[in-house]
Formats: C-alpha cells, structure tokens, sequence
C-alpha cells in the first residue's frame, strides 16, 4: 500500500507551530542561556511567542479548513477558542511572572527538588535563585490547549489533552510556599488526571472499534449511516466523556479541582482556570457536535445530569468553604455546570452561549486569582477568608475590583456573568429544558451567597489586627488585573460586539 | 322638588365660613411661638365672623321661597375618577343653615369663654388652634353635599376631639381617652366608608341629590344595609350605644371642649347623617327601628350613668349621651320626628353648652374639683353660675317654658304617635332625667358645704360669665324662639318632610303626664340629696349604681370582646411570624448549610476514593447512555 | 482466532488497571496501573485496527506507547519528590487537602 | 413631544453626581453633602420642569420615548419612556431623595467605626436614584430587569455598611430575598423571550411588542408566577415580607426612607406595568390568590405592628400591611382601585418618609435606641417633633384630607366594586391601622417624660432648622395632595385604564345610573 502524505496548511495552524517552536527554544534557553538572563530571555520567548501566534490568529479570522489529513480542523470555533486561550496565557503569564508581590521572588519554588524545609531550600532561596522551568511548560501547556480545541481525531485529541495536562501536573507542585500542599495536589492532580485519559483512550478504542475510524467527520458520517443500536458506541462515547469532563471538573469528575486549586502556585491556578477550560469546553463541544452530534438524543440527559449535578454540588460544598482558593475550586465546578446548561441544549443558541460563558468566565477567573495573589500576610498569600475582614476598607480598589469579579460570577447584571448566565438561560429553554434552568435559578441563589459572603467580609467587617495587606503588584498583575475589568464590565454592558464575532464563528467545519 | 339656587350674593362666601377658622387653626398651629400673645383672639375673630355670615346667610335664606333655599357652591373638583365623582362642593340647606348657625354661634361663645377659662396654660395658643380646627371641619360636615365631603369633615372633627380631649397629654389618662375616642369612631368609620361605597355602586353617586333623588330606586335590602351602616356610624360619632364607651372617658378634656364638642355639635353629627339621609330610612323600615331601638336604649344607659356618676362633667355626659339618645331615636321615628330631633339637638346644643360651662365655672372656683361630693352650698357664692345653671337645669329636665320643655315634649308625642310603649319608656327616662339633674344641682347648689380645705369658691371672670348668660338666655326662650317666632317645622320641611298622625289622646295629656313624671323624678333627687346629708364618701349603693357607676360596663365588655382578644392575636401572629414565617426561611438555610457539612465529607482528601468516584461516574454515564437508548 | 476476543481482553486488562488504581495504596503500583489500562486501551485498538482492517489503531497504539513514556517521566518525577519529602510512597499519607 | 432626552438625563445626572461626590476628598464631608445635595435638587428640578410637559390626554402609551438597539441580538433595546404611572413614581423618587439627604445629614458622622465613609453614602444615594428612575421609565423589560437587579447593589452596601447592629445580616438577608425573586423572574424573562421569539422569529424585550402577543394561558401562567414571585418579594406580600422588617430596622433612616419608600414600589409598580397586561389571563386565573395574600398581609401586618416593640419593625410591619392594600387595589382590576393604588403608593412613600424621619431624628437623641419602651412624653420637651410624629402616623391610617386617604379610599372603592366582600373585609383594616399609629404616638410622646430621656448625656431637644426643612415638604405635599388629588388622578386615571384595558374581566360599573354627575 503506497503512503501518500497528507497535504497541510501550514498557515492555518502557524499559531501552534510558532507556540511549539518558542517551547523547544526555551528549553534550550533553558539549557545553555546563563541563570542571569534566564528570565529575561524566557519572558521574552514566551510573549513573543504568545503575541504572534495571537497575531496569526487573527491574520487567519476566516480561515475554515481542515488540514493534516482532516485531523486538524481550523474553523470558526477553533480559532475563537484559539484566540481567547491566547489572550488569557497571555494575561495567565503575567500573573506568573509577578515577583514584586513576593519580596523574595516569584510565586515558584527556587529548586523543586529542594526538600521542602530543608537548609538546601533555604540557601537557593537566599542566594534568590529564581527557577524559570515553569516557562516552557506552560508553552507546552498552551500548544496542547491549541490543539486540543483544533483536534479533529480522537487520537490527535488524546495527544493535545496528554500535551495540556503533563506540564499542568509539573507546575502545579512548583509553589514556593506551602509546598507540602502544593505537592501533594500535584500528586493528586496527576494521577487522577492520568486516569482520566486512560478511560478517555479506551473510549477512543471502543469508538474506533465501532466506526472503524479515528476521525470525527468520519465516525459522524458512519453513525448516521449505519443504524446505530451498537453498544460499543455508547460505553465508547461515555468513556470518552471522562476526559474533558474531567478537565472541565464536572461532578462526578470534579473532586481534584478544589484541592489542586488550593494546592496550586496561585498565578498557575490563575493560568490554567482560565485556559484549560476553555480548550476542555472547546474540545467537548467538538466531539459532542462533531462527531456524536448525529446521537445528541443520547448523550443530551447525561449532560442535563451532570451540569444539574455539577451546579448544586458546587454551589452547596463552597458554602462552607473558609479557604478562598478551595471556594473559587467549588464556584469552577458549579460554573461548569451552568456551562454545561448551554452545552446541552446541543444548538446554536447553545453553542453561542457556551463559548460567551467559558470565556467570560475566563477573564473573570484570572482576574479574581490577580487579586488573591496580592492579598498577603507574613507568611505568603493570606487565603483563609479569616484574613480577608475589612479588607475593603484597608485597599478599597482591589476589594472593589473583586467584588466585581464576584458579583460576574454570581450573575448580576451589567456584568460579564450575567450575559452568559441570560445567553445559556435562553438556550435551555429553547431546547425545552425549562426544568433545568430552574435548578439553574436555585443553583445560582446559593452561589451568590457564598460569592456575596466574601463581599461581606470584605466590606461589613472592621479590620482586626490579621488583616492581611494588599501588596503593591508590577505592571504584570496589573494589566491583567485592568484587563479583566475591563472585560468583565464590557462583556456585560456592551455584549453585542462579542455576540457578532461569535455569530460569526459559530460554524463548525465537518 | 326644592330646585338649587346658583350660590349668588352672600351666598358666595359659603367657602369662606370653612376657610375663615381654616385659616386661623394653620396660623396658630404653624405660626408657632410669635401668634402665642395675640392667637387666641385671632382665633375668636374668626370664628365670629363665621358666625356673622352665617347669620347674615339666614336673612339671605328667608328671603327665598321656601322650595329655593338650597344653595349649592362647586368649589372645586376633587376626587375624579372615571365614574366616580366627588366635588369639594357646599351645599347650604336649611338643615346645614341651623347647623351653622349652632356652631358658629355656640362655637363663637365658647372661644371667649376659653379666654379666661385657658387663660393660664401654656399651650393655650394650641387650644385655639384645635378649637379652630374643629369648627372648620365641623362646618365641612354639614356644608358638604356629598358623602365623601362629608367623610372628610366627619374624620376633621374626630381628629379635633382627639387631639383636644388630649390636650393636657401629659396625664396619661387623657393619653389614653383621646385614643379610645378616636379608635372607636374609626369603628363608626368603617360604617360610613363602606356605606359610602355601598351609595356609589348603588346610586352610581355620591351626591345628596343623586342619591336622594333616585332612593326609592334602589331596593329596600340595599338601603337596609345602608341606613345600618349610616346607623353604625351615627353611633360612633353620637356615643350611641354600642360604641358609646368613648364619650364619658372624653371628659379628660378642657370643660370648653366637653361643652362645644363632646355636648353641643360634634356629638350631634350622627343626628345630622341620620336627618340628612332621610330619604334612605324613609324607605328603609328597618333600619328607622333599628335607629329607634339605639336610641331608646342609650337614653336609658346615659340616663342611669348621670344618674350615679359624682364626677360632675361625667354625670352631664351621661345625660349628653341620654339627650342624644333622644335625638337619635327621634330621627328613627321617621319624617314625623326628623324635625324635632333637629329641635332637641338645637336646643340641647344651648342649654347643654350652658351647663357644661356653668360645670366648668364652678370647677374654676373649686380649683378644677370635679367630684360633686365635694362640692354644695354654692348658690350663694356663684349666683351667676347658679342662676345660669338652673336655666340650662329647668330646660333640661323639660320645664315650660324652658327650651328642653318644647322639643322634648314634641318628641314624646311623636313617640306616642308611633306607639304607646316607647312613648312611656321616653317618659320614664325624662323622669329619670329630672332625678339625675336635680341631684346634681342640689349637690353642687344646696346642701352643706364639703368643700375641700384648700378650696375657696369665687365667681368665674366676666368674659366666663357673659357666655352662660347668653346661653341661659339661651336655654330660657330658644324653644319658644324656634316654635313660635321661627317655626321651624314649616322651615325644616322641604328638607326633611313632616307627616303628622292624629294620636288617641289630646296633646294636653300627654305633656300632663310628663310632666308629672318629670316632678316626681326631681322630688325623689331633692329629698335624697338636698335633704339628705350627702356623704362624702360615695357609699356602696345598689347594683345598678355600681354597674352606672362603670358606665354599665361598657368597657369590660369592650375589652372583653375587642380588645383583648385583638392583642392575644396579635402576640399570636407576632409568635407565628418569627417561629413560623421567619422561622421557615432560617430552616432552609441552616438545611442547606447542614447539607454541605455533610457532603463535604464525601471530599476524603484520598486520591483513591476520589478515582472510586470517577469509576462510578463512569458506570453511571455508561448505564445511563444505555438506558436512555433503550428507553 | 476471532479478534473479538483480544477485546474482551483488553477490556479485562483495562478493568484489572482500574481496580489496582482503586485498591493500591503505594503509587508507584498505581501508576503502574495505570499504565496497564493505557496498553489495555492499546491492545483494544490494535485489535479494532485488525477488525476494522485499515491502519490507525496500529498507529495510534504507537503514540500512545510515546505519551505513556512520557507520563512515566512526569509521574516518577512528581511521585519521587513527594517520596523525598515524606520517606513513603503511600497515596493515602498526603492528605493535607480535603473537605 | 419633547426631542429633548428628559429621562435619560433625569438618569444620568444623579450617576454623575454619584461620580463626582465619590470622587471628592474624604477629607471634605460637608462638601460631598453639599454636592449631593445641589444635584438631588437639580434632579428634582427637571423632573418637576418635564412633569409640567406631560400630556395626561395624550393617547400616546408612553411619553418622552427615546429607544435606541442596545443588544440587538437579542432584540434587547435601549427604551425609556413613561406614562402617568411610571411618571409620579419617578416624581416620587426625585422628591424624597433630596429630603433624604438632607435628613440624614448627620446621620453618617456617628458611626465611623462601621466603616461607611459620609461621601460614600451620598454617592450611593444618587446611585439609586438614577437606577430608582431608570427601573420606572424603562419599557424593555430586560433594561427594567436590570435596573431591579442592579438596584439591589447600591442599596445593599447602604444597609450593610452603614446599618445597625446586625446590619449585615439584614444586608444579606434582603440581598437574597431579592435575588431570589429577581432570579425566579430571569427565568419567567427568558421565557418570554424564547415565546416571543417562536410568535415573532426574532425574540424581543420590547414592552408594546410584548402586551400583543398572545400567549396560550398555561404558559401565561407559568411565566407569570416568576415575575409575581419577584414583585410580591420586592412589595413585599406575604408570606414573603420577613426580610423587611430586619432591613429597615438596621438600616439608617434615610434608607428605609428609599427603600420602603420607593425601591419597593417597584414590585407593585411591576405588578400592574407587567403583570396585568403581558399576562391577563394569568392575572384573572391568579387574582383570587393573589388578593387572598393581599388581605392575609394587610391585617397580618396591621396585627404584628399592634405588637410590635421596635418603632422601625412597626413601620415595616405597616408598611406590609399598606402594601397589601395597594396590592388589592391593583389585582381587583377596576379603574378606582388601580387608579387608587398607584396614588396609595406616592401616599405611602410620603407617609413612610415622614414615618422614618421623624422616627430617625427622635432616636438620633436617643441613641438610636428604636424601643417603645424607651421613650414617653416626647412631646412635653419637643413638641414640634411631636407634632410631625403625629402628622406622619395620621397620614399613614389615611386621615381623610391628606393624600393617603384618597389612596386607601379609591383602592377600598375598587375592591368593593368587584368583590364586595372583599372591600368590606379590608375597611375593617383601617381601624387596627388606627389602633397601632396611636399606640406608638401615645406611647412615645405622651404621658410624662421618660426619665431615660433626661439622664446620661441624653437631652429630647425639638427639631432643628434643618430637621423641619427636610419635613415640611412631605407634610405639605401630603396636604395639599390630599385636598386637590387632580394632578395626581388626572395623568394616573389614563394609564390606569390603558391597563385594564388588557385585562379581559370588564370594567364594573354601578348597578342604576352608571355616570354619577354634579347636580
């Protein structure tokens, strides 16, 4: 059999190729470039890198193709996604390059092989060494969110997720501080997750089992050809849920998001909230509509189950929380909940709304871990709400900026939260899932308690002496701080522009 | 038909006699601490000038034909609702002319009086404010010629009393008298309102005309149920029985304002609604009984507790509520009592008034003693008061030719016209009403002195003195005045109708009877209590005493029925609504909260159980793909 | 011999991994079972491939032998620090993160 | 019509000046004050300068339209405009505003530790005023939701960081309740939307669009239980009243004052713009519940004010109590009662403002102590305090001759012409009404003075310039409205009927001449 090779347009996926190549130059940076330049060199790797990719993006607007031999699909979602994943490393970044928040560095640990505690660890951390291996894992993160959202094959689709979540795994047990915790959410983080693609890939199997095919055009063409009452199907699609259910921290998928949230190096928590879920959404709702759009009446009432699970579990558990890190890990679940509303409706209106919410929700995301990265006490980030007490009246700015952040993701209008929570609203009922929305209304009087809960903390009570302070940032936290108010307040004020550039890419390529 | 005439020449001031003591109650009541030296005086100019319209209004009326003298004056449109139309709009008759007429003029004499008899309290200037007040929402009342208007001064003097019975709010008494006055004529309130609507869906107006015009329209059931909400009302305003409580505890206030409000006009309201809605009971048969049984029974009840009460203003209010009683049962008689129930309640305006301020003169000079057991032997210390008294005492009691005499015995006639039982038991009570004065006056009079040590009795001032000689004067000749000179049937008819029934017996018997009655009634006074010593300590006396003596136990019963069970709910409600309502909200949250400690159990913090969970989410998708398929 | 049967092994394969992962508590065992149900998951394609009768699950089984190795990488990396801070590989000794 | 964009400006002025004054140093209370103040009273201004340019014969359904496409995706517009109704209750808001401020001049100052600085309360003031007046000229409901949701922002930082003791619990309390229903009624509005979407092809929030549709009645009924749930929390009804209470007994005066007075009119104010004509066959399936709720609220709260301890849980209690009033008023679907309510509730916010007022500046001698118990003979050393104390209860049991009784009186009127019974019931109302305003006035002004009024630092001083300033107006207006209610029936009356309009029940007229007339 002769091996003819897939003709690719190189031009549609250039944002992955460039993001690659910065990855494989900043581990060479890694390797030789001199410790004194390191940073400066891996900055400016990783932002160029980010920009012209965000740039090529852009130049390919209205590219629609599949390429690489139909395994790669650049189309109106893909590069909405593409270009929002981007923009958010970008301001994700910024979070992790702060070091004037810390006075002894940056949020990561000197040595991660240093023993926690250990004399080792004390002398790195004197002579200040600062370890910059965190840059080119999250250029590889970034490249596998690319993909991820691109990939039009399932096998090429487990790579992307393998390629998102190893570098994930590494930096989430990079803290500085606490790194006990910080380690052992890795620990957890990767072997759940790791066993999460495993049953992903045996669903691949069993799908390619039954369609003969790894491509989802293809097995989108068998499954309305062939009269599909196979099993296999079913157990391969649900299996293949797992993984992006898993990354999007779906109940009963979502156990891992709370204590890698409150384990994580805050600005990597920061970074990957915001991106990894919208690659995982964007991932899903390719396989859901793409490939398995033909048996939508199967997989619809799971969805409608697990977004009504992941809303009240979410909304309930952060109730209790005293950890704002381990409360916003509760608040992602019963976001993608909501998500998951949208999605489920399984139409454009449902599409559309998704894509508004993830990345609303996005900026929201980023921005609130700005802040919390910022709130401090002696021994690094003050995150027991306890700490939190009159905040508001200590730095009025930043509380300000938080509520605004807490009030999108409690849904009230003029802000970002509240668009998506109407848009994805409008969908459910459109699909006829009236009764969900109305778990979605119960879902979302709980949420706004606990999210108004910090509020109150930070507003109704006086400050006592562990008040923790809000460090003065550099322009990184800054900008993405700026950036995601701004955000947040246009997308709810002024939606209509973004709504055009959805509707525009709302179109996914077969 | 009597025919409207535009309102024309003096007619034209009508809105004047309201705006003139309207006037003078904002200047008073806002103008603060700088109207305190010259107020007062204001406040009387107004009020006479009222009065001098009013009289020059009369002369105005008798010049018109009989059937031209009601004179209507749109002010202006006030509550215009789709059909529903209530003008700020006078309407002058010949029943709101003797209304004016009592009030301006009574209301004129008992400002001076208050001259001197206010003269020392701080909060005089407010006194006439309020007093102003009254007389302004009092002649709303009877100008008014809808319901509506009516309502407005009907709730205007309501509020008068209420702020005047209180006026020395600092004795917690007069506190709480004033608000039980005003709390149970809203019960008489809620009457008017709902009889007010009750007219407007029936009638489709509220307008005396309309409303009269069309009345014998309506069917009989509908103006039943108006005339006893009419009749609910009356009584909350006249201290009728069952809404009677009020009046004696009304006592707390300043003796002018028993005299003006509480005996001479505001308590004659509910007489004027029942006259003025004549052609609603006219056609309403039973509702006029039911009017005739209150009234008969509240002559009794006033009568007995005037009977036993030593408070002097008290035992006057007794015999108020009696005097009304009278009136009231007068109106019921229909188009052959309207008439002298209006007579009654003119000449028991004057005479009433007279007493009041006579009791209020001797209080003056007993310094404010109102217990007659501590009073006698008076006459020769107070011959003005004394002689002014007796007047009011002779008219009262219905001794020719004092003024009580003619419109009283004009009404046990028209009794009897009716039928011969309720014509004995008006007798009865008149004897019962020559008892009850005479021993007030030979207790207050007569008698030896019990006068308290402190206690040097002197003549009241002239400008105290003046006014009860008017109203002696008053009290000697109006009814005579009002028969012969004025006569008023032929001037009260096109209002409000007069039939007469031929009745078994002459007219002379009748007065002869009670007349006899009436003596005997004094006689029996005068021997218990002039020749008798009066102790000073009231003693124990017989059950209907003790029972008078607590008003017949009009306010346990109130309290009993009402009141009490009233506060029991509310506490109740208070209970329900934090454990219950409150309570219900706090259940859910705290469910809620309970849940999530709970649940977060289920996050071990065990990568295994964790992987466990991802298992079973497995199976569970798995499965229900299948089902769903299946299904 | 029919195919169909190299699946059910696999699927028996796949089912042993997950069990070990849920029953183990030292993690290199875990991950070890882990990498018993991507192969499983290897198996289970080289036999579609097989069925199927065209090329790419024997591909896919390639690159999925790639990614494994890399995750052994990651995992020994992360499993040996925790190793080094707590003298155990025990998954059920770090438990500083719950409720 | 006026090209110029009254509404829009009446909204944004006070958001400016919102600006400005938070802008202003902290260092320079009086000034922020003062600048809150100036605005309120240029507000007042174009409010009263545009009333005096409203058409009340005009056949127009809304006046001072402007529209502009806001998310035209989603058929969601920019769209204001009044007619009568909404036009007194904007006037309502623009009064009571500037009296507020001026009234709770000194009412920040004390409380420093509770963290609330002067300026920003004043700047949130203006805040709710723009969004006060935004929530009643929008005519798109989705604009309309927003405003009411947003409108729970300012007011509740207003409670929870300048209120009481226990104000944020108060503050989260009312914060929930609100969202609660705000959240029932997105959804009911997503409903809408996607009905309106499947009668139209494109979806609209457009009110004019919205009243033509015809929906099928069950939907009707579903759609309308999520906005009555909001209105009838926001009211509030009962059973749904219990966050009322603690927020106006933790809030300072001048928010009760705004938030009694005027943010909860939004719920009735909803119930007849929305309710009655985008869902008439729900309201006629509904309206037996409905009044029955009202009724049950009106002595419900009539009985627990006789009860009550807390002067400002009393107002709040009566408050509900006249709420279901209006509510009646408004669900008897007859042009007196509508027209009755609407009046009821420019009455009650007069009345409720004088209430709080008064009450506030009594406690600011006292502490701030709102306890019966811990006052008695005001009126022997403040007299004047007294007097208005009076005035405020007399005009809220609807003394006839004040506004408030041509409210109640028309609302009784309506009822009474569709349910006689009803109307019969709800008079008795008004003598408990009676009963608890005279039991607080006796018991706190009357009788001798309250040692405790005289001891420790405390002094009953009577009102001062400023403290009178800020009440005669309510007084007068209350005065003169209620002798010559014309301005107020003459733009309400129109609206009202257009309302009814919708409704299928007719209107009843009376049973022998239908048109009563002068003479």
């Amino acid at each position: 059999m002769n091996f003819t090779p897939p003709s690719i347009d190189y031009f549609a996926i250039s944002p992955m190729i460039v993001i690659f190549a910065a990855a494989v130059v900043s581990v060479l940076v890694e390797a030789f470039a001199p410790r004194s330049t390191r940073r400066f060199l891996q900055l400016l790797l990783v932002f160029g890198a980010l920009i012209t990719s965000l740039v090529l993006i852009i130049l390919n607007a209205s590219t629609r193709t599949l390429t690489a031999g139909g395994s790669v699909a650049i189309d109106g979602p893909a590069l909405l996604f593409q270009g929002s994943i981007v923009i958010l490393a970008i301001l994700g970044v910024g979070l992790m390059a702060e070091r004037s928040i810390d006075p002894v560095g940056d949020a990561f640990a000197s040595r991660v092989s240093a023993l926690p505690g250990s004399e080792e660890e004390r002398q790195f951390t004197q002579r200040g060494y600062l370890q910059t291996e965190v840059w080119p894992l999250t250029l590889f993160a970034v490249l596998g969110m690319l993909l991820f959202v691109s990939a039009n094959d399932l096998l090429l689709m487990f790579v992307a997720l393998e390629v998102i979540s190893l570098p994930l795994y590494l930096m989430t047990g990079m803290a500085r501080r606490r790194r006990l915790i910080s380690q052992e959410a890795a620990l957890k983080y990767f072997l759940l997750g790791v066993f999460a693609s495993a049953f992903f890939l045996y669903g691949a199997a069993l799908v390619y089992g039954y369609s003969g095919s790894i491509n989802f055009s293809e097995i989108a063409q068998t499954i309305s050809s062939k009269p599909s009452e196979s099993i296999i199907l079913l157990i391969g699609i649900g299996m293949l849920m797992v993984g992006p259910l898993f990354k999007i921290g779906a109940v009963p998928f979502h156990q891992w998001v709370p204590d890698v949230y409150q384990g994580a190096p805050t600005p990597v928590v920061g970074f990957m909230a915001a991106t990894v879920k919208i690659a995982a959404f964007g991932a899903l709702l390719r396989l859901l509509y793409v490939a398995f759009g033909g048996v939508r009446w199967d997989w619809e009432p799971i969805i409608w189950i697990v977004a009504s699970a992941s809303m009240i579990l979410g909304s309930i558990l952060a109730l209790v929380q005293t950890d704002i890190k381990r409360l916003l890990g509760y608040s992602w679940i019963a976001q993608a909940g909501f998500i998951l509303v949208g999605l489920a409706a399984a139409s454009p209106a449902g599409l559309q709304s998704t894509k508004f919410y993830v990345i609303s929700y996005g900026f929201a995301t980023v921005g609130t871990f700005a802040v919390v990265s910022m709130v401090r006490d002696s021994n690094g980030e003050a995150t027991n709400l306890a700490a939190w007490a009159g905040l508001g009246r200590k730095s009025p700015i930043v509380a300000a900026a938080l509520s605004i952040f807490l009030l999108g993701l409690a849904g009230i209008p003029l802000t970002s939260g509240f668009v998506s929570k109407f848009l994805v609203f409008v969908a459910a009922v459109e699909a006829g899932a009236a009764w969900l929305v109305i778990i979605g209304v119960v879902a979302s009087l709980i949420a706004a308690f606990f999210y108004v809960r910090v509020i109150v903390i930070m507003f109704f009570s006086k400050p006592t002496e562990q008040t923790a302070v809000v460090a003065v940032p550099s322009a990184f936290t800054t900008v993405a701080l700026a950036a995601s108010v701004a955000v947040t307040v246009i997308l709810g004020v002024m939606p209509q522009p973004v709504l055009d550039l959805l509707t525009n890419a709302d179109v996914f390529i077969r | 038909m009597t025919q409207i005439i535009p309102a024309e020449g003096i007619f034209a001031l009508l809105w004047v006699l309201i705006a003139l003591p309207a006037v003078g109650a904002v200047i008073l009541l806002f103008g603060g601490r700088r109207t305190n030296s010259w107020g007062p005086y204001l406040a009387v100019l107004t009020v006479v000038g009222s009065a001098v319209i009013g009289v020059l209004m009369l002369l105005a009326l008798m010049d018109q034909p009989a059937e031209q003298r009601t004179v209507v004056q749109n002010v202006y449109d006030w509550v215009f609702v789709g059909s529903f139309q209530a003008s700020f709009a006078l309407q002058l008759d010949q029943l709101s002319m003797v209304f004016v007429l009592l009030i301006t003029i009574v209301g004129a004499l008992i400002h001076i009086y208050s001259l001197g008899y206010m003269a020392h309290d701080p909060d005089r200037r407010k006194f006439f404010g309020y007093l102003n007040l009254f007389v302004a929402a009092m002649l709303i009342l009877v100008l008014a010629n809808n319901y509506l208007l009516l309502y407005v001064g009907w709730e205007g003097v309501g509020l008068a009393s209420y702020l005047l019975i209180g006026f020395w709010q600092r004795k917690p008494s007069a506190a709480a008298a004033a608000k039980k006055a005003f709390i149970i004529n809203r019960v008489g309130d809620v009457g008017l309102s709902l009889a007010i609507m009750l007219i407007f869906i029936t009638f489709g107006s509220i307008t005396f005309q309309d409303v009269f015009g069309q009345a014998s329209e309506a069917s009989e059931g509908t103006l039943t149920a108006i005339g006893l909400l009419l009749l609910l009302a009356a009584a909350g305003k006249s201290a009728q029985f069952p809404l009677q409580a009020w009046l004696l505890d009304a006592m707390e206030g300043p003796t002018p304002v028993s005299a003006l409000i509480h005996a001479a006009t505001m308590v004659t309201a509910g007489v004027y609604l029942i006259v003025r809605s004549n052609a609603i009971y006219n056609a309403a048969i039973w509702a006029a009984t039911a009017v005739v049984v209150v009234g008969l029974i509240t002559i009794f009840m006033g009568a007995i507790i005037g009977s036993a009460k030593d408070d002097i203003k008290k035992s006057l209010a007794g015999s108020t509520m009696s005097q009304i009683g009278y009136m009231v049962f007068a109106a019921g008689l229909g188009p052959i009592g309207y008439i002298f129930a209006i007579f009654h309640l003119l000449t028991h305006g004057v005479y009433k008034a007279g007493l009041f301020l006579g009791a209020g003169s001797v209080m003056h000079g007993m310094n404010d003693t109102v217990n007659m057991r501590r009073y006698g032997a008076l006459k020769g210390l107070m011959v003005i008061t004394f002689i002014t008294f007796m007047a009011g005492y002779l008219a009262i009691i219905g001794i020719p030719p004092f003024a009580g005499f003619w419109s009283k015995d004009e009404i046990i006639h028209a009794a009897f016209e009716r039928n011969w039982i309720i014509g004995a038991a008006t007798i009865l009570a008149a004897g019962i009403t020559g008892f009850y004065m005479t021993r007030m006056v030979a207790m207050t009079f007569f008698g030896k002195a019990r006068w308290e040590d402190d206690a040097h009795p002197h003549e009241s001032p002239p400008v105290m003195t003046i006014p009860l000689i008017i109203l002696a004067i008053g009290s000697t000749f109006l009814g005579m005045a009002l028969l012969f000179w004025g006569n008023i049937e032929t001037w009260l008819e096109p209002v409000t109708g007069y039939e007469s029934v031929p009745t078994p017996l002459p007219t002379a018997f009748y007065i002869a009877v009670t007349l006899v009655v009436v003596v005997i009634g004094a006689v029996i006074g005068w021997v218990m209590y002039a020749r008798k010593e009066v102790p000073i300590e009231a003693p124990r006396g017989n059950v209907l005493t003790r029972a008078a003596r607590q008003d017949l136990y009009g306010d346990a019963v109130n309290n009993v029925l009402v009141v009490q069970p009233t506060y029991r709910t509310a506490e109740a409600l208070t209970t329900f609504d934090t454990k219950a309502v409150d309570g219900f909200v706090g259940g859910v949250t705290s469910f809620v909260g309970d849940l999530a400690v709970r649940l977060r159990r289920s996050q071990t913090g065990f990568v295994r159980s964790y992987a466990l969970s991802m298992v079973g989410g497995v199976f569970i998708i798995v499965l229900a793909l299948i089902l769903v398929r299946l299904s | 011999m029919n195919p169909a049967n190299y699946v059910l092994l696999s699927a028996l394969l796949f089912s042993i991994g997950a069990i070990g992962v849920l029953v183990r508590r030292n993690a290199i065992i875990v991950f070890m079972s882990v990498e018993l149900m991507l192969n499983a998951a290897n198996l289970a394609f080289v036999s579609f491939a097989r069925m199927n009768g065209n090329l790419d699950g024997q591909v896919v089984a390639f690159f999925v032998m790639v990614v494994a190795a890399a995750e052994v990488v990651v995992g020994l990396a992360i499993i040996v620090t925790i190793f080094r801070t707590r003298r155990s590989a025990s998954i059920d000794e770090p438990n500083l993160l719950k409720y | 019509m006026s090209a110029f964009p009254w509404l829009t400006t009446l909204g944004v002025l006070p958001l400016l000046g919102s600006i400005v004054v938070a802008l202003l140093p902290s260092s320079k209370p009086l000034l922020a004050k003062q600048v809150a103040l100036a605005v309120s009273f240029v507000v007042l201004g174009g409010t009263i300068a545009m009333a005096l340019q409203f058409n009340g014969s005009s056949t127009e359904p809304f006046q001072f339209v402007e529209s502009y496409p806001w998310i035209p995706a989603l058929g969601i517009s920019y769209s204001v405009g009044v007619d009568g109704i909404g036009l007194v209750l904007v006037a309502l808001a623009a009064t009571l505003v500037p009296v507020t401020i001026l009234a709770g001049w000194r009412d920040i100052e004390e409380d420093q530790e509770a963290g609330g600085s002067v300026k920003g309360y004043f700047a949130l003031i203006l805040v709710l005023e723009a969004l006060m007046i935004g929530v009643f000229v929008a005519t798109d409901v989705f604009l309309f939701y927003v405003f009411f949701e947003v409108m729970l922002v300012p007011i509740y930082f207003m409670i929870g960081k300048y209120g009481g003791p226990q104000r944020s619990y108060a503050a989260v309390k009312f914060l929930l309740f609100s969202l609660l229903g705000g959240l029932f009624m997105l959804a009911a509005m997503v409903g809408l939307y996607v009905v309106s979407a499947r009668q139209l092809g494109t979806g609209t929030f457009d009110f004019l669009t919205l009243v033509n549709l015809d929906i099928d009645p069950n939907t009707q009924k579903m759609l309308f239980l999520g906005f009555f749930f909001a209105f009838a929390i926001k009211a509030p009804l009962w059973p749904f009243h219990t966050w009322l209470p603690d927020a106006a007994a933790q809030g300072k005066p001048g928010t009760s004052v705004l938030l009694i007075g005027v943010l909860d009119k939004v719920g009735t104010f909803g119930m007849i713009r929305y309710l009655l004509p985008i869902f008439p066959a729900a309201s006629d399936f509904y309206a037996p519940v409905v009044i029955g709720m009202a009724l049950i609220g009106i002595f419900y709260g009539a009985y627990i004010a006789l009860n009550a301890q807390d002067m400002k849980r009393l107002f709040a209690y009566s408050s509900m109590s006249h709420f279901g009033f209006i509510t009646l008023g408004i669900f008897v679907f007859t042009s007196s009662g509508g027209t009755g309510s609407v009046v009821y509730m420019v009455a009650h916010g007069l009345s409720t403002a004088a209430l709080f007022l008064t009450a506030g500046f009594l406690m600011s001698r006292r502490r701030e102590s709102a306890l019966i118990s811990d006052y008695g003979g005001v009126n022997k050393t403040a007299p004047v305090l007294a007097g208005f104390f009076l005035f405020a209860a007399l005009s809220s049991l609807a003394l006839p001759g004040l506004v408030s009784f041509v409210g109640e009186f028309l609302v009784l009127l309506g009822a009474f012409e569709r349910y006689i019974w009803v109307g019969a019931l709800a008079t008795l109302g008004i003598v408990i009404t009676a009963a608890y305003m005279l039991r607080v006035y006796q018991k706190t002004m009357t009788g001798p003075l309250n040692p405790s009024l005289d001891a420790g630092g405390i002094k009953m001083t009577d009102l001062k310039g400023r403290e009178i300033t800020a009440l005669v107006p309510i007084a007068a207006l209350s005065i003169v409205l209620g002798f010559y209610p014309a301005p107020l029936l003459n733009v309400i009356n129109p609206a009202v009927e257009r309302t009814l309009q919708f409704v299928s029940v007719a209107e009843v007229d009376s049973s022998l001449s239908s048109e009563g007339s002068e003479q």
